[in-house]
């Protein structure tokens, strides 16, 4: 089992003939995802890494009924393509896209929201099922099929974490990047939950950062209904407020949103919080043994 | 980005909000002739990027002309959180009967734009958030259609105003919402929005900060950057796609994805340093990037060493160490230098820079212990 | 029994010191609808036959939980009005007022679906379920309860059909007028099938016009669902093309909308169709007494 | 309300959808001089508010100035469908490679803005619609949201488009769904919109016609209204809050309610008349709105006849012959009338209208059979 991508998945890529859309796609195939098309404006009957082509998603979804789409399109055309895919049926979308205005993603999330559909994103890393479907840009070398399911506001930084736990022979069951960005598709909540309704997932690993109040919201929810072992890790201890570290998202503003509320709610919540990311392993290896 | 209180008033003027008119001074002497023309009570007031210019003791009240000289010269030039004075507004005198705020920001939780409004204004509203949050008046905007007329007045309603009133206000709601979304903004606030004691209402400060993505479609916001409240370097790491924050401490950071480099800046502080700043080189760490991030950091004197935090992923980690040593053969850096390099092919590109005199390591930890010794 | 609005209804009433509002609220008091609130901005503190006012929709449902809302309001207001009575959980909202722009009704129109609330109208007299409530401006004495189920896009005309029903001794369930305008929130269709899953109603009229092609939508779904007989009425046999008759919505353009195509797709689907209001009684007693 | 070719054209071409250039002459020296002045073969067309004006001869094709004048002369005066010509619309000739279809109405089954388009253009839209339907390409803007590109393109790609070609055909139906919704439109349509054999779009023709229910928040569009092409009667009318349309027969109506009035019609026709009129007086019937009845019905020679029918509802029928017989002594009424008045108090009223010396009765089938009578 796993959450959200697996060997039954059918992936579409829009902006797949882009350079980053194509670059991913063949690491995607050469990883083992089942990629069926692709979308490219004016690109039907192209191919690439053997992917077909198509010219707009009606089309892609009409010959080879894909069940998840990953979009590569740049930021102003973004919001668009989103709204093709789920309007088209596709009900999931990740969007790896960073640069989205906030305003354009305040209608995107309440139109998908409507019409039942998940986003994943955006800007955000993407999604991996070890051994069965890399639907992002993460590596995938790095990560090994096991039981922690894993989920993150950030990239590198999730690499990171993957690589200590992989090291320490904790494999993955998914591990999901949900997005840097103020307003995201999939929040840790929803994540969390989709954790704890696996039933090949024994422990989850929670990686926030500073900006916004999802990881107490998480705290929250973890306290209430999340029965398996949690363990965190917060970026972002030493960061002044009113400045935006890189993600969009992560932001001290009004006095919101530190690491020290975060920390302090997750263990409120009977959370493990790493100080550093090699101290993850560790804590979950305790956490499980618990 | 921010911009100052008079560029706010304008925008909001634009959008039909009564703003109070005022006009820009530089110099002393401007400022007692702006009041001499306004012939009445005026506020002198410091236009910087902060908050808390009034107990900064940068905004002062003059009754004369003269007296708007004395208080321009005695603001311009101060420093206020860092921010040092290069102009004020001299704006006429109100006749205040009451005081509000109203606010339009992003509600994160619910992913929906909203309106925040007090009775309690003129005053800092994050404190009435935290001390009497029953105090705000909320409303959150339809994220399709945006907000309806009816929550602008139930706004109004709510903050207990007379039914004579209960339009104007709304009015300004709607646009100050208006302008908001038009603007692509993060932030517009009026504080206080004031009543008269003849019943108009005048927005008596102004504030708007814009989402940084979307200012690709508003040229003309884009030009009322103030280059004198920005960071040179922040400014010049942006249009090179680094995302980079200068910070207090000696440790200068390099490294690959935003989160990473918190975690980084973390790291070090856990072992006994001070980070210099945040530095997001972005996905490739190309010679290129690095180069530009190299010239970043090594341009605040307080640097005394370097740590680098690269974690391979897609891209191979002895390509990473060519394009380090290739930055250095670019950039003459004088402190020591402490690499981490993991991931792809990273023994490779350790190896590399073994063999160009880097201390490179595996682990994050060891690296950041190592700068920390080093500085 | 009846359809939408009965004993239990709890009415409130948007523009309640206006006019029409004021007018017609005393009017449905008197008839003996339950009139629990009404809403004018500023208006809080005074009262109206008795009933009391509210500045906001949420006040009123905070005070006195109504179940169904009559619009009363200018054009330009109505479709404010309509948002703030679904956002406030107002299920069933009934526009009376004429005049709304055709592209704010398209929004509206979404956007009541969406929160899985039910609009009447707008351009509409209202519903009536005789000696229970009326919540319109139908004259409410030409009624008299009874087994007939009707539904019209007209006003006069259907108090023209009622009289010549209650003279011929034929009372009415529910009198249900749709509205005349191109978008209405409830079509034919949706009545029909409200009639038809009413125990009480034992057959219906239907009472279209020329415009549109909602009567050949009915016809098409009395044939599929619809087990009770049904006798319809189509005005504007004579109208020209291209001229519209009165009602926003009542206008043959492009050649479609004509009063001969409804009458015939009617009748295709079996159902005789008056060839004038007084004839309506007599076919309704001869299909009832098929 | 409609408006002119050339002004739908100005309107378009402010949205940023490329028109064909052109100007207005109202006589044969004007369309000489346009003529001469674009030195170009051009297009004399027919400004009217109705269909079909190739068919009927309305637009004709000159290569000289000279025969610029003579096609002003044989259209302007023309009848087209009822409708005079006055002014004629000079424009240059395209080099038309090929001519599509495209257009934005309402679909009134789905209740959303759709946008249809066909590569047939240039011909009749409705007949490629009733013959051809697979021809006509289809997309549903989302009623919250308004169109997206994404949808453009997809009609773009479904007309069997180039790929070179999809970019500027989507952006021609964003400015036209864009034009459609901001002016309130109830129709934009450019038949055709042209191919030009050097790549380029041109819309040749274009059509708009606006929602009377928005026309308060279009001061712009309702200064178009061209009065030449309006019954002067059916406009006095509806500034008096009456709905009425001529028709060509004898008998007069006047009724309240829409609904109400077209069965009136069809009761005279069942009964062997000839209706002269459409009327619907609203809702009160009060003395004024009869009396302005009796004025635009009697204003038409041909009727010969008038059928008052008046259902009372919520206004008592006797206050309804009040307002009757008051308006009987305000115009002079030469025909006979006839009155049917049913409802609250009719039996009241019918007497009053009775001693007043009028036919009042009970039902509308013998008040129908009646007035035939008296015609």
């Amino acid at each position: 089992m796993s959450i959200l991508v697996d060997r039954n998945t059918r992936l579409l890529v829009q902006g797949i003939t882009g350079r980053e859309g194509s670059f991913h796609t063949t690491q995607m195939v050469e990883y083992g995802t089942n990629v069926v098309a692709g979308v490219t404006p004016g690109g039907k009957g192209k191919e690439v890494a053997g992917v077909p082509v198509f010219d707009t998603v009606a089309e892609a979804v009409a010959a080879t009924q894909p069940n998840v789409s990953i979009i590569y399109v740049p930021a102003r055309f973004a919001p668009d393509a989103i709204y093709e895919a789920v309007d088209n049926g596709i009900p999931f979308v990740i969007c790896i896209t960073e640069g989205i205005p906030v305003a354009d993603m305040v209608a995107v999330y309440a139109h998908v929201r409507e019409k039942g559909a998940r986003l994943l994103g955006p800007n955000c890393p993407g999604i991996i099922t070890p051994g069965q479907a890399k639907v992002g840009i993460m590596p995938g070398f790095i990560h090994m099929p096991g039981p922690i399911g894993l989920v993150s506001r950030s990239g590198t930084l999730t690499y990171e974490v993957v690589d200590a736990l992989t090291k320490a022979g904790l494999g993955q069951t998914t591990a999901i990047g949900i997005g840097g960005d103020p307003i995201i598709g999939t929040s840790f909540v929803d994540a969390l939950a989709l954790f704890e309704a696996d039933p090949e997932t024994k422990a989850i690993v929670m990686i926030g950062e500073i900006g916004g109040t999802d990881e107490e919201d998480a705290a929250r929810f973890i306290s209430e209904r999340v029965t398996k072992p949690v363990v965190g890790f917060i970026a972002g201890r030493t960061a002044p407020p009113g400045k935006r570290m890189g993600h969009a998202g992560a932001i001290i503003s009004g006095g919101a949103g530190t690491a020290a509320e975060k920390i302090a709610a997750l263990e409120a919540a009977g959370v493990p919080v790493a100080d550093r990311p090699s101290a993850v392993p560790a804590l979950i290896r305790a956490a499980m043994a618990r | 980005m921010d911009i100052h209180e008079y560029q706010a008033a304008e925008i909001f003027g634009r959008y039909g909000i009564p703003v109070n008119p005022g006009e820009v001074a530089e110099t002393p002497a401007q400022a007692e002739e702006i009041a001499a023309k306004f012939g009445t009570l005026v506020a002198v007031k410091s236009q910087v990027h902060t908050g808390g210019r009034g107990k900064a003791g940068g905004i002062r009240i003059a009754k004369t002309p003269e007296a708007a000289r004395e208080a321009a010269e005695a603001i311009l030039g101060m420093d206020i959180k860092g921010h040092v004075v290069n102009k004020v507004l001299i704006a006429r005198g109100a006749d205040i009967a009451r005081e509000f705020y109203l606010g339009v920001v992003l509600d994160r939780p619910r992913r929906q734009i909203t309106i925040m409004a007090s009775a309690e204004g003129g005053v800092d509203i994050e404190e009435v958030a935290r001390e009497r949050p029953e105090k705000i008046v909320r409303a959150l905007a339809d994220p399709e259609l945006g907000l309806h007329p009816w929550q602008a007045r139930q706004v109004a309603f709510q903050l207990g105003l007379a039914p004579e009133l209960i339009n104007g206000f709304a009015s300004i709601v709607m646009k100050l919402y208006d302008a908001y979304v038009k603007e692509d903004a993060t932030l517009a606030e009026i504080n206080p929005l004031v009543l008269t004691s003849s019943g108009e209402w005048i927005a008596l400060d102004s504030k708007m900060s814009f989402d940084d993505n979307a200012l690709f479609r508003h040229p003309g916001i884009e030009q009322l950057r103030d280059l004198a409240e920005e960071n040179a370097t922040e400014l010049e790491a942006r249009h090179s796609g680094i995302s980079f924050v200068k910070l207090d401490g000696d440790i200068g950071c390099i490294v690959n994805g935003a989160g990473l480099a918190m975690a980084t800046m973390d790291a070090v502080k856990l072992h006994g340093g001070e980070p210099a700043n945040f530095l997001d080189v972005g996905g490739g760490a190309s010679a290129e990037q690095v180069a530009k991030a190299f010239r970043l950091v090594t341009a605040d004197p307080s640097v005394r060493a370097i740590l680098i935090n690269i974690f391979g992923g897609i891209t191979r980690g002895d390509v990473v160490a060519e394009g380090i040593t290739t930055a250095l053969g670019q950039v003459d850096v004088k402190v020591p230098i402490v690499v981490r390099l993991s991931g792809t092919n990273a023994e490779e590109g350790r190896q590399l820079l073994a063999e160009a005199g880097l201390t490179a390591v595996d682990s994050m930890d060891d690296a950041a212990a190592a700068v920390v010794r080093a500085a």
